[in-house]
């Protein structure tokens, strides 16, 4: 590891202050699951290096004004282990369960996913799936954007729209209703401590009728960021749902798996192939959710 | 059943105690004063000839005690636990990827990686050979002396051209078996001093410490009974702390500084330079009588052996003798051939061959099981050494043959579990 | 680079050093206060043989910086054994026959220790979950499985 | 769609070097107060070998296995042990062992033979008495053996080595004796095959090893299951890969090398088989190579079963899996 200063604010402001400062070449370590270890591999060489970790008042997870917010250094141990994420938004819980192993997700955080924004991140996948929006601050004020838009931001590191003096302080997505199901499935090269091969993420939402009133399919390690899987979407949405209706969705994921990565012959295959099955296996959760929730 | 007053019982083992205490000394764990940091500059190219290597600018690093390379090892250059083919320190031309060709020992970890940075290096680069294809190509350059074939074995018993008539049933199949590693979970380490009777002393993680011995007495040139080598508690081997690992880099420094030298390689060096489990392709012809009694085996075999022989040569002599099986075979035939290529190298792995071997014996007999619709364990149990059988070296296997037992056993184990 | 103090309880003992920052936790316990049953196996938070018990969870120390460590509480492997006693996860683990090579071992104790702190009587499924962060490739798991266990039942 | 299927793989393994010398040594001192110094050269890298080496030791002298001390792997105090590999140690270093405890026996045996007035011949050693095995009842302590040892001035002391009865292979065919034994060995594997994903559960392995005699039954089920499982991860989830152009690893760290978590074994169910011969220190032979071997094809062959495709080219990956179900389901649409 090559020589830096480090601090340890307390405060978002003491934080903020830093960042602004230190602009030109600082990094921020969190749960540090990625950047210690670019550190200690001396792949990244900042003059300063600031934990944010002793901000306790973004760790939380709060249902208010029928948002759930989640601060961006919540830990994936505490959103797994939250009944109501639990209950209400499956998808984030079981991405949050199986990232890494349990000893990283008592270090990785929320925000720390979504800065880093690595292809594979699974917390990426389910908050694209929930379609939600982050908070950045920095000394001159907030910014709140979508999340897709974050991710296809082009800020210092060209990474997502984060600037270098910027904090991700908060993600947030509209608590879903007694109407909605949501899941998501980690098919991936073992059952512990791994990456995603693709990380699949839905959302359904229905009418007391059954007919399907809204649907994100996001299928995560497919592209840079989460694929949308749109045309699926919108053969879904107005109808009324079912096992076969979804299941006449799985040609068009195929499509558009081989479409975007004819480029990668090595992969595209198994993916253009898998991806079904990850969904077929989300269909399958989501009607039984939804069963119950209706049936209720 | 015999009778044993301590044999047979499950008695604590002798270093339980001190693992689960957390006090059980790893290599890396050792510590001594006036400790130096060793570190080992590495190819980035497979296949070269080193035109320039500057030293100087890492020899200047305050901080660093000495740089070294081949032309300071004071003894013989080149080791290797059956063939004498792979140098301490690049003195001729580079083989594989991660060769060493410089060694540093500094006061701290960061100066070694600093210094190692420092170092600048100019090739002059050749062909570099990845596959057997190539390998055994006239014009292919030659990795070492004046052939790329590394080792040939061939193995003959009984009459297997005239049998195949006497076969009801011929399977043909090709099986072939991939490159692996061992991840032990501890990286390679040791540290080496002169102890308190002037013995160049390194404490090791490694399977092999008086073969160790032996290499550092000679690139010393001192003898051996001057080196003592000693194993430190040791996070697994599987094969792979067979080859001698950072013990020869450590010794050489505390040599020329006087200073006990540690090296502890990271998880992406140690994978880099131990063995790999030989990747070997199979060709396999089997023959039998309706009934699934097997007549004759034949095997072809070639093998990636990567850049140094290693435990290569234990690998060849290994797999052409298991290649039937555990089974009676009166004509048996394997033809083997292993190449040099500028591969990661190949060595040991547990099993030394048999894993491949087993995968090609298997997949026939299970191909046979199926063609005659036969089940696996009664095709098994009816080909099964025991007692009196003569293997295809000819010898005669006169006890301590249990093999149809496993199979009995297993089978009704499974019959009540699954 | 400026020096930094870290103030922190280690194994319950207050530990107090002015240290350089740019070392990880697993360094600052290994080299700055001698605690080696803090293994290093890959570096990148895989295998789990760095796990210390921090604030009373398990977290691999080679993806912390030793600055982090501030204010913390810490227990390594080293903490256990009280007053010469074993920890009854030690205990089990040598009676079942968990430990082969050792190097995991410091690792799979704490993570144990952290579970059943917790969670005193887990199901089978609850213990191979909790310990899922840890590699190892001499047992096969299923010793330390039964070890766990085991110390859970007493 | 989930579909099980079960596989049998069997092996045999030759214990300790083919077809060359490859011997092993020991030093064993009795002391006066009845513990014991054994040295051995044989590196224990977890597998339990100095264990193994007490346990034979104690046997062999008739005394208890607290009562040995071993010292293992440094060059300056313990004899040539040769490589911990191909299985060599328990039957080599194994016998090394016993014939050092026979050879310091020596004088322990005529020591007795005195004080009892019994031939050397019809000695007992066993839990720390002697004994004459026609007459029960003539006996002393080992204490009291060690006293008597210590009043005439005579030591302990013994050395042995032990060189397995082979022979070099004649380089024309391999014709000879390569192995003075053979370690055998089934497996049985279940498995679920999901066809869609290509992820494989594997869920039980049964797995019977002929050791001739299990030195330690705890340490023979350790190597078992953890050869099962380094077997699942050779044959589902292990592949070095090289780069085409410089030789070099592209997946040497364990976020890319993937080895079986716990997650990931199956419920394993050793099996220790005994079989009846002289060669081993009491009939011992080798498990640590023999316990990975014969699950790798166990799970190819389950794999093969539940899905019923051929593989005879490893690794089976789940890429390999829906390849091999697509090219199925083609075939049998062509039909």
């Amino acid at each position: 590891m090559r020589e830096f200063d480090f601090y340890s604010p307390t405060s978002v402001p003491e934080a903020l202050e830093l960042l602004r400062k230190y602009k030109d070449s600082n990094a921020i370590v969190a749960g540090g699951t990625d950047i210690v270890i670019e550190l200690n591999e001396r792949k990244h060489t900042p003059k300063v290096v600031i934990d944010i970790k002793r901000l306790k008042e973004l760790e939380y997870i709060r249902f208010e004004d029928g948002l759930v917010k989640i601060g961006a250094l919540t830990s994936h141990a505490a959103i797994a282990a939250d009944p109501r994420i639990a209950e209400r938004t499956r998808v984030l819980h079981t991405a949050c369960a199986e990232v890494g192993s349990p000893q990283i997700r008592n270090l990785g955080t929320i925000g720390g996913n979504l800065s880093t924004a690595s292809v594979a991140g699974d917390g990426v996948a389910a908050m694209v799936t929930l379609d939600a929006s982050v908070v950045l601050r920095s000394k001159d004020g907030e910014r709140t954007m979508k999340l897709v838009d974050f991710l296809n931001g082009e800020g210092y590191d060209k990474r997502n729209a984060l600037q270098s003096d910027e904090l991700m302080t908060e993600v947030f997505f509209t608590e879903p209703d007694a109407h909605t199901a949501t899941a998501f499935y980690k098919l991936a090269k073992r059952k512990s401590l791994a990456i995603s091969v693709i990380g699949g993420g839905m959302r359904c939402s229905v009418d007391d009728a059954g007919v399907v009133t809204a649907i994100s399919l996001r299928g995560g390690c497919l592209g840079r960021y989460p694929l949308q899987f749109k045309a699926a979407e919108e053969h879904v949405l107005g109808k009324k749902l079912s096992l076969e209706l979804l299941r006449e969705t799985l040609p068009m994921m195929h499509d558009l798996v081989l479409d975007l990565n004819r480029n990668r012959p090595w992969s595209v295959f198994y993916k253009k192939e898998s991806v079904q099955g990850v969904f077929n296996k989300l269909f399958v959760d989501i009607l039984a959710q939804l069963n119950m929730e209706v049936g209720a | 059943m015999n009778n044993y007053s301590v044999l047979g019982k499950s008695e604590i083992k002798v270093d339980a105690v001190e693992k689960v205490l957390g006090t059980a000394k790893f290599a890396a764990d050792y510590t001594m004063p006036n400790m130096l940091w060793g570190g080992v500059f590495r190819s980035t190219v497979p296949h070269a000839y080193i035109k320039k290597l500057n030293l100087e600018k890492a020899r200047a690093l305050p901080g660093v005690a000495c740089v070294l390379d081949h032309t300071a090892i004071p003894g013989g250059n080149r080791f290797g636990i059956i063939i004498k083919d792979e140098p301490c320190l690049v003195d001729d031309k580079v083989r594989r990827y991660g060769d060493a060709i410089a060694v540093v020992a500094a006061e701290t970890k960061e100066l070694v990686h600093e210094a190692l940075e420092l170092i600048e290096v100019e090739y002059e680069e050749l062909e570099p050979i990845f596959t057997v294809e190539r390998a055994m190509e006239e014009d292919a350059p030659k990795i070492h002396g004046d052939s790329n074939v590394h080792a040939k074995k061939f193995l003959n018993f009984g009459d297997v051209d005239a049998a195949w008539d006497k076969c009801d049933i011929i399977i043909e199949n090709t099986y072939s078996t991939h490159r692996l590693s061992h991840m032990f979970i501890e990286p390679d380490a040791g540290i080496s001093y002169y102890d308190d009777q002037g013995l160049l002393t390194v404490i090791a993680s490694t399977q092999n410490p008086h073969y160790d011995r032996g290499e550092v007495a000679v690139m010393l040139g001192i003898p051996a009974n001057q080196v003592r080598v000693k194993q430190a508690a040791t996070g697994g081997g599987f094969g792979g702390k067979l080859d001698i690992g950072v013990q020869l880099h450590c010794a050489l420094l505390t040599y020329y500084t006087k200073r006990p030298v540690k090296i502890v390689r990271d998880r992406r060096e140690s994978t880099m330079v131990s063995a790999k489990r030989h990747p070997i392709t199979m060709h396999a012809k089997t023959g039998a009588t309706k009934d699934g009694k097997l007549v004759a085996v034949d095997v072809d075999m070639v093998s990636d052996s990567g850049a140094y022989a290693s435990y290569g040569p234990a690998v060849i002599g290994r797999a052409p003798v298991h290649i039937a099986g555990p089974y009676e075979c009166p004509n048996v035939r394997c033809s083997a051939v292993f190449y040099y290529t500028n591969s990661p190298m190949a060595g040991a792995f547990r099993g030394f061959g048999v894993p491949q071997a087993a995968v090609c014996h298997e997949g026939q007999m299970n191909a046979l099981a199926r063609a005659l619709n036969m089940d696996p364990i009664e095709i098994r149990l009816k080909n099964a050494h025991k007692v009196g059988t003569v293997i295809p070296t000819g010898q005669k296997l006169t006890e301590s043959v249990g093999f149809a037992d496993t199979l009995k056993m297993a089978a009704a184990k499974a019959a009540e579990v699954m | 680079m400026n020096k930094i103090k870290i103030t922190c309880t280690v194994n319950g003992e207050a530990v107090c050093r002015e240290v350089y920052p740019n070392q990880r936790l697993l360094d600052f316990l290994r080299e700055e206060l001698g605690l080696t049953s803090v293994k290093e196996g890959c570096g990148e938070g895989e295998c789990g043989a760095c796990t210390v018990i921090f604030n009373g969870e398990p977290v691999t120390s080679c993806c912390m910086l030793a600055g982090q460590a501030e204010g913390a509480d810490i227990v390594t492997l080293e903490g256990l054994s009280k007053n010469g006693e074993m920890d009854k996860i030690q205990k089990a683990f040598i009676e079942v026959g968990a430990v082969q090579c050792g190097f995991c071992t410091p690792g799979m104790v704490l993570t144990a220790k952290a579970l059943l702190d917790k969670n005193p009587h887990p199901t089978m499924d609850e213990i191979k979950l909790a310990m899922s962060g840890n590699l190892c490739r001499c047992t096969g798991y299923a010793k330390i499985h039964q070890a766990v266990a085991k110390a859970a039942a007493e | 769609m989930k579909k099980r299927g079960r596989g049998v793989g069997c092996m045999w393994y030759g214990v300790g070097n083919t077809g060359l010398p490859n011997p092993a040594a020991a030093f064993v001192e009795v002391l006066g107060d009845t513990s014991v110094n054994l040295m051995v050269g044989c590196a224990d890298i977890g597998q339990g070998s100095s264990t193994v080496m007490a346990q034979i030791a104690a046997e062999t002298l008739g005394l208890s296995y607290e009562n040995i001390h071993v010292t293992w792997a440094d060059t300056a105090v313990t004899p040539e042990g040769g490589a911990t590999s191909a299985s060599r140690q328990t039957f080599i270093s194994g016998n090394a062992v016993k014939n050092a405890c026979l050879d310091a026996m020596g004088e322990l045996k005529r020591t007795a033979a005195e004080k009892l007035e019994v031939p050397e011949e019809d000695l007992i050693f066993r839990d720390r008495m002697i004994y004459s095995a026609k007459d029960e009842s003539k006996k002393m302590t080992y204490p009291e053996l060690m006293g008597a040892m210590k009043y005439y001035g005579r030591l302990a002391v013994g050395a042995g080595y032990y060189n397995p009865k082979t022979t070099y292979l004649n380089p024309a065919d391999m014709s000879g004796v390569p192995y003075e034994v053979y370690s055998y060995a089934t497996t049985i594997c279940e498995v679920d095959v999901d066809t869609e994903t290509g992820e494989v559960d594997v869920l039980k392995v049964v797995s019977a090893h002929d050791v001739g005699t299990p030195i330690n039954e705890t340490m023979v089920e350790g190597q078992i299951e953890g050869g099962v499982a380094m077997g699942e991860g050779f044959v589902l989830f292990e592949n070095i890969e090289v780069d085409g152009k410089t030789g070099a690893i592209k997946n040497p760290i364990f976020s890319k090398y993937i080895i079986p978590s716990n997650m990931d074994v199956p419920e394993i169910y050793p099996v220790v088989v005994s079989s009846e011969g002289d060669a081993g220190p009491f009939g011992a032979k080798g498990v640590g190579e023999p316990a990975l071997i014969p699950m790798i094809p166990a799970v190819t062959a389950a794999v093969e079963d539940a899905i019923g495709c051929r593989f005879t080219h490893l690794p089976i990956f789940p890429k390999d899996i829906v390849a091999a179900v697509k090219a199925k389901e083609a075939e049998e649409a062509a039909k």
